[in-house]
């Protein structure tokens, strides 16, 4: 198409909320190994966490013009202002994990809801309804806080699961904070025998309490969230942590990009791009002796490269 | 070759200022030199230069006939020179014991081993103090002692060094007549033992009493030297160039009606009830020996601190003196005892520090203050106090040591003062200074009531109308000056009579 | 005396170390990036600095008055979820949630002044505690949730929606413009609101007697007062203003956001700071002073924005803000250590 | 003289305020949880405070001589990220990574100290700088991923699988117990690191010349001076120390975490200084002292450990963290305030 024929030109912003930890390092990656395929320019500022830097970012980003920008979680109030100004001036938006009411922009979605779901129904369909949950999350965080609301949910369905500690703290060092606190739970709470921990920091501070406290008998852990590193911690020699609920943030990150410069090139894009969220059991990594993202994606191709937005032409440009 | 500690052409220079300039002098062995000079004279600078704390100065100095550089404190020691400066302050370390304090240059590695005892160090330091007669607790720390207790240590200090060439920096300035005493004697033996003392004070009698030659600078140059038998009036002369005239300024008694009275003021420990009375026109002194409890008392006084029992009436009417701000108001002014520590924000200039209680006078509309005017009302305090240099913009943190008190004196003056409580206001000033802050007090007692707190007898006697003597936080004594002689005063104070 | 060269160069650059160092900064973003010499790019990197230069403007005073509040950010984060919560949850008409906001943070600012005046607990300490306190309550108010519009109440039993909204009058002082014009976008609001804040500190602490007399009590205390200056009543002064301003930043946040996000203003505290003390060497005032501080955060506010358009990744960023603060201090501070020793 | 009931309670309460804070503390939870009072649970509340105690002493040397040193949280992050880095990365054998992780903590204490005593930048500022410089360069290391086996390397073009491992002699030093019994579950390892630091750090401090030479310098520089102490020498050793003892907090961490977490060490800044200064109201020290770092670390160490057993969220643990911070400091600060008044 027209707008395709100087990929260079095309410039894609992606804004994001946080840039640390291995899932955004991978998100990243996927991102810019998209964009390099297709030859078009990615630009990247990170957050940080901090709304405002994000806002001062799309503000920044508008005034250059760029032609498209993937807006990386963030929260809707403070961003749906700018998102219109950045429409206003002809600049195609993108969303991933961001609710956002208007019908230019295509929202991709790991869905959350569905992940939530999935992984506290696993934890009542192995307990079979009865469970004493140490329950790590925490609130303020739109991602986390949909989870919560499906827990909330399987918890009515299965009053069987009792919460007898919730745990958890976003802070510097999540994970090691985590651990601590689950020390203390543990101790505190002897009958208590899973642990259901909404972000996969939370349950790596988890299950090096439990690992270190020689509780791994006692406890099973289900996470959100899969990388490598969750991956290592997993296939450990009876490792607690027997089940978690993910999407690869390559294929995430890959599929922004696209859906981006089909935006740009006036492709019509759908408005929805769910990411199908996938179960990961501990015994299947056993059984497929996956150590990586990369083997995972092989064992489990539905984890792998999504099929949405791919024009030939885009089939066409990635080839040459 | 020649003995001794011998400087020729010594000079230093800040910026704006020549300090000092050219300056012969010998420290001989055995001898006390004395050093006497206006405030700014540049006594405290040769000093300095001679204890290697300015890395860099004009002219040579020879020890014992070898040329040395003092551009490091330690050089200093090494040739067996040690200085106890003016501002004592600089030269201890809170936060560390009195005996720490007493063998700092060991932590700095004086041959000793890495491992320090504290209770070995006590031990040392009670028996150093010990030997020298200063009642000094050894465990106590720094930042809780008064004035006058750390000029002891810092003294102590120097005397336990194997010194030769001891320079003490107007020692006497906070010390009382007793411990003054003390350590003159002091002195003397140090001479006996072959050590030269080089000795800055502004106190001449204590020249007449110890010093075997004495140096007389002005304006940073050398103006006279000589040999015993002094002329104490030439020695005036050659100070502030000019003839002497009487010291203290006539008095011309005529009390006015009652305008500050206390009855029975109480805060232990150092005030155990005190009754008083100042009149409009008179000055009146309270003397007494250090811990006689005069600063705590000019405290109560001016509000700083709260009595437990008693009251005072300013003009008739009782008044409660929740804080100075509430004294300020009521035109009680405190010249306080550490000029340094309580009187001056050394950072800022002059005018600020003249201007400070009197903002108010300077502000218009919403506190907008009106610098014009600020700074005609600094020109003027300082021609009234005569402070050199006069200059409003100069940081106070660079005046000589009366200068700063000048200023103190001066910001009091400039205001309208009903009563004025002075708390050894000519400590480490000059005479010519003296005579000025005389020749102010008496002034203002035109108009107010002046309560002048000095730990020197001669000038309670010589400044006052009225003596008031103070001993254990009680007023034992109050005479008029005519009936009022040396030895009944200092009798009352130390309790030889009661 | 008279001097030579050397000397008045170094006199120079301790004048003008830090001013040269954001010339230099904004001639080398010119000619690196097509986008940052724009009218409108320098009123937004005014705008992304406001809030942290309102801030920086409460620590400045608390640094006159010779004391330090490590509180600001927490008092930042308290009002932003305390007014949308007011606002959102509570159906408060937005004019009272910010007056409730600025109360509050001036009852902050009363707690500090009373732990340290009072008390006498050390500045550092006080307001340390307090930043705990802070930092606890405002997550407390939303039981650690977020506030935005048609979230759940949860105060409501049955975790009922918030019905609640945030009127866009609020939502002006954070995201409007003044005197837009056919050709120019306008003046971003809180570019205005930084600017008044800064004028007006300005004024107070070099022209009136208040800021004198604060100048005074930072300088020696004890000297202020045994001359009669009310000390405490300055040094509460001081930091209840400290506060007022983290609050009035908090409520600027609060309506550029546009909703409460929890740990807003967390990260303020240590450019803050660095703002504060940057300013001591500008101009070589060598005391805090407003427009050294506003420079100082305009200064940090330059490089992000200058940076992001170099597409830096944002850890990259971080090393040269470090590298930019340190020379640009000891540009300023190496010649007067010179002069002093 | 003789003193009333009145000053002795008050002169108890100035020395032994914070201390009875923590007794107070302990029997509270004691009674108020099951799992509390139990050697292991006070075993693991130590090791959890242990970190925090290392970096706090190493900014209680700072502040020895009279500094601050903000950069603490920043070299841990730094030697987390470096350490486990070179073991998974680049396969260097754990002793030498080890090595290379102190250095580096060493070479940033000298950065400090050059900013500080050749620069004369003010400590504050100075070390704020280093701490940008070091939050970005652990980034930098592996480009904003965390490190941990089978990663994926950062710097090979080809994003290939790291092969390294970190090997169980180094999780030892985070995760492995001394003297296990058969009745007794063993001394962590950290609990025992934190205990030799605190008790050569306690030696070199009060029993040494250095130390006591440290503490004449933070005292009054010019005295020290003259008296020939070689001031910058001793500053600098103090900012060398304090960079050592982080980064062997950073080793510790890295170890107990067995991998190298982003951010890690980012929020140590607050609650060490909290330490150091708590520990300055503890047995009335009135100074930076070992014991009441250590005690002040603790403190808050039990504060978690306790409030999370009664299951309440964490932002009470905060407000309540506040609260008796102010409470301990108020009993011991507001008394000596009426004495020194
Ligand atoms: N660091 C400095 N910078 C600038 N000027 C200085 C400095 N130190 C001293 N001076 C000036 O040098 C002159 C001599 O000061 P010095 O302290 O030697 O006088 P002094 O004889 O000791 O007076 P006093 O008897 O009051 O102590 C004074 O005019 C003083 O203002
Ligand atoms: N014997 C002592 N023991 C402890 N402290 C003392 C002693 N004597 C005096 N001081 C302290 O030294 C200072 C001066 O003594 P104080 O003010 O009590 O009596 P004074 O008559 O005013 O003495 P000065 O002549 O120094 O003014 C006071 O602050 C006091 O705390
Ligand atoms: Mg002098
Ligand atoms: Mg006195």
């Amino acid at each position: 198409p027209e707008k395709f024929k100087d990929p260079k030109k095309i410039r894609i912003a992606l804004v994001r909320e946080v840039g640390e930890g291995s899932f955004f390092e991978r998100y990243l990656a996927g991102a810019q190994s998209m964009a390099d395929e297709l030859g078009v320019t990615l630009l990247e500022a990170t957050a940080r966490g901090d709304m405002a830097k994000m806002i001062t970012a799309m503000e920044n980003f508008t005034r250059q013009r760029v032609d498209a920008i993937i807006v990386d979680h963030g929260r809707p109030d403070p961003l749906m202002p700018k998102i219109q100004e950045a429409l206003a001036r002809g600049i195609k938006v993108v969303t991933f994990d961001l609710v956002v009411d208007d019908d230019r922009v295509p929202e991709i979605e790991q869905d959350d809801l569905l992940i939530g779901y999935m992984i506290s129904k696993k934890l009542a369909i192995d307990f079979a309804g009865r469970a004493n949950v140490i329950y790590v999350n925490v609130g303020g965080f739109a991602p986390l806080d949909k989870r919560d609301k499906m827990w909330q949910v399987v918890k009515w369905r299965f009053p069987g699961l009792k919460e007898v500690a919730k745990i958890g703290a976003v802070t510097g060092s999540t994970a090691a904070d985590t651990q601590t606190r689950m020390e203390a739970a543990m101790k505190e709470h002897p009958e208590a025998n899973a642990v259901l921990a909404m972000w996969d920091e939370f349950a790596k501070g988890a299950v090096r309490a439990i690992v270190q406290a020689k509780k791994n008998a006692q406890f099973r852990v289900y996470s959100v969230d899969i990388t490598n590193e969750d991956i290592q911690m997993m296939t450990q020699p009876e490792s607690p942590w027997v089940a978690t609920v993910g999407t690869d943030p390559y294929s995430v990150g890959r599929l922004a990009v696209r859906a981006a410069v089909a935006k740009v090139v006036g492709e019509r894009v759908p408005k929805y791009l769910l990411v199908e969220p996938q179960l990961v059991t501990r015994s299947f990594l056993l059984k497929n002796h996956i150590q990586s993202m990369d083997d995972l994606v092989r064992a489990l191709p539905a984890l792998g490269e999504s099929p949405l937005v791919w024009p030939d032409w885009m089939k066409a440009a990635v080839k040459k | 070759m020649e003995q001794g500690l011998v400087a020729r052409g010594l000079g230093k220079r800040f910026p704006g200022v020549v300090a000092l300039k050219g300056v012969d002098f010998e420290l001989l062995p055995g001898r006390v030199h004395a050093l006497v000079g206006a405030n700014g004279a540049g006594k405290s600078t040769l000093i300095k230069i001679l204890s290697g704390y300015y890395p860099s100065y004009q002219g040579e100095v020879w020890v014992d006939g070898r040329p040395v550089r003092l551009v490091r404190p330690d050089l200093a020691f090494r040739h067996g020179i040690e200085v106890v400066h003016q501002e004592v302050d600089t030269a201890l370390v809170p936060g560390l014991s009195v005996a720490e304090n007493l063998f700092l240059e060991r932590l700095a590695g004086g041959g000793t081993g890495v491992w320090v005892s504290p209770r070995r160090l006590l031990g040392e330091a009670g028996a150093a103090l010990e030997r020298l007669g200063f009642a000094l607790d050894p465990a106590a720390r720094v930042e809780d002692l008064s004035l006058h207790q750390k000029q002891l240590l810092v003294i102590a200090r120097a005397m336990l060094r194997e010194l030769r060439y001891l320079i003490l920096d107007e020692p006497t300035a906070a010390l009382s007549l007793t411990e003054a005493e003390r350590l003159l004697e002091l002195v003397n033996r140090l001479r006996g033992q072959g050590i030269g003392v080089l000795y800055v004070t502004h106190r001449l009698a204590e020249v007449e009493r110890i010093a075997d030659q004495v140096t007389v600078l002005r304006e940073g140059t050398r103006v006279a030297y000589w040999e015993r038998p002094f002329a104490l009036a030439a020695i005036v002369e050659a100070m502030l160039g000019a003839p002497p005239g009487a010291i203290f300024p006539p008095r011309r008694p005529e009390p006015g009606e009652t305008i500050l009275s206390a009855r029975g003021l109480f805060r232990p420990p150092r005030v155990q009830g005190v009754d008083l009375t100042l009149r409009r026109g008179e000055v009146v002194a309270l003397t007494g020996l250090a811990g006689a409890g005069k600063t705590e008392l000019l405290r109560l006084l001016f509000g700083a601190d709260r009595p437990e029992a008693g009251e005072i009436r300013l003009l008739g009417r009782p008044v409660r003196l929740a804080s100075p701000t509430a004294a300020v108001r009521l035109g009680i002014y405190l010249v306080p005892e550490e000029r340094r520590r309580q009187g001056l924000i050394l950072d800022k200039p002059v005018r600020e520090n003249l201007s400070l209680p009197f903002l108010k006078r300077f502000a218009r509309f919403l506190g907008w203050l009106d610098r014009d005017a600020e700074r005609g009302f600094a020109k003027q305090q300082i021609q009234r106090v005569r402070l050199s240099p006069p200059d409003p913009e100069r940081p106070v943190r660079l005046l000589s040591g009366g200068n700063q008190q000048k200023v103190v004196v001066g910001r009091w003056l400039g205001g309208l003062p009903r009563v004025l409580l002075f708390d050894e206001p000519t400590q480490g000033v000059d005479v010519g200074a003296k005579r000025e802050l005389y020749r102010l007090a008496r002034e203002s007692a035109k108009g107010a009531a002046v309560l002048w707190a000095t730990a020197e007898i001669d000038e309670a006697l010589g400044v006052a109308d009225r003596v008031l003597v103070m001993r254990d936080g009680r007023v034992v004594a109050a005479f008029p000056t005519e009936e009022a002689d040396r030895q009944r005063v200092l009798a009352y104070a130390t309790g030889a009579e009661a | 005396m008279k001097r030579g060269f050397p000397e008045r160069l170094a006199d120079f650059l301790l004048r003008y170390g830090v001013i040269l160092a954001v010339v230099f900064l904004v001639v080398f973003f010119k000619y690196r990036t097509t986008a940052f010499w724009d009218l409108d790019n320098f009123l937004d990197i005014l705008r992304a600095s406001s809030i942290l230069t309102i801030v920086a403007l409460g620590v400045t005073f608390s640094v006159v008055v010779d004391g330090f509040d490590v509180s600001v950010g927490g008092v930042v984060g308290l009002v932003v979820m305390l007014v949308t919560a007011l606002m959102v949850i509570w159906h408060v008409p937005w004019g009272f949630a910010v007056l409730t906001g600025l109360v509050a943070g001036a009852l902050v600012g009363l707690l500090n002044s009373l732990l340290i005046t009072r008390l006498r607990i050390p500045d550092l300490l006080a307001t340390l505690g307090t930043l705990y306190l802070l930092q606890g309550t405002q997550l407390l108010i939303t039981k650690g949730d977020a506030v935005y519009k048609g979230m759940t109440n949860p105060w409501s039993p049955d975790r009922a929606q918030a019905t609640g909204a945030i009127p866009p009058d609020f939502l002006y002082f954070g995201q409007g413009y003044a005197w837009a014009s056919a050709g120019f976008r306008g003046v971003p609001v809180p570019v205005l609101v930084m600017a008044v804040v800064a004028v007006l500190a300005w004024l107070f602490l070099d022209y009136t007697r208040f800021g004198r007399a604060m100048y005074a009590v930072g300088g020696n205390p004890e000297a202020a007062r045994l001359a009669g200056i009310p000390v405490d009543r300055y040094r509460t002064a001081a930091y209840v203003i400290s506060a007022l301003l983290s609050a009035l930043a908090g409520l600027v946040l609060a309506a550029r956001l546009g909703s409460g996000t929890v740990g807003a203003g967390r990260d303020y505290l240590l450019d803050a700071v660095a703002a504060t003390f940057v300013g001591f060497a500008v101009l070589a005032a060598r005391r805090p002073n407003v427009w050294g501080t506003v420079l100082g955060a305009v200064f940090v506010g330059i490089l992000l924005n200058g940076l992001t358009m170099m597409n830096l990744p944002f850890y990259v960023q971080d090393i040269v803000k470090g590298l930019v603060l340190i020379a640009a201090l000891g540009l300023s501070y190496a010649i007067r250590g010179r002069e002093g020793g």
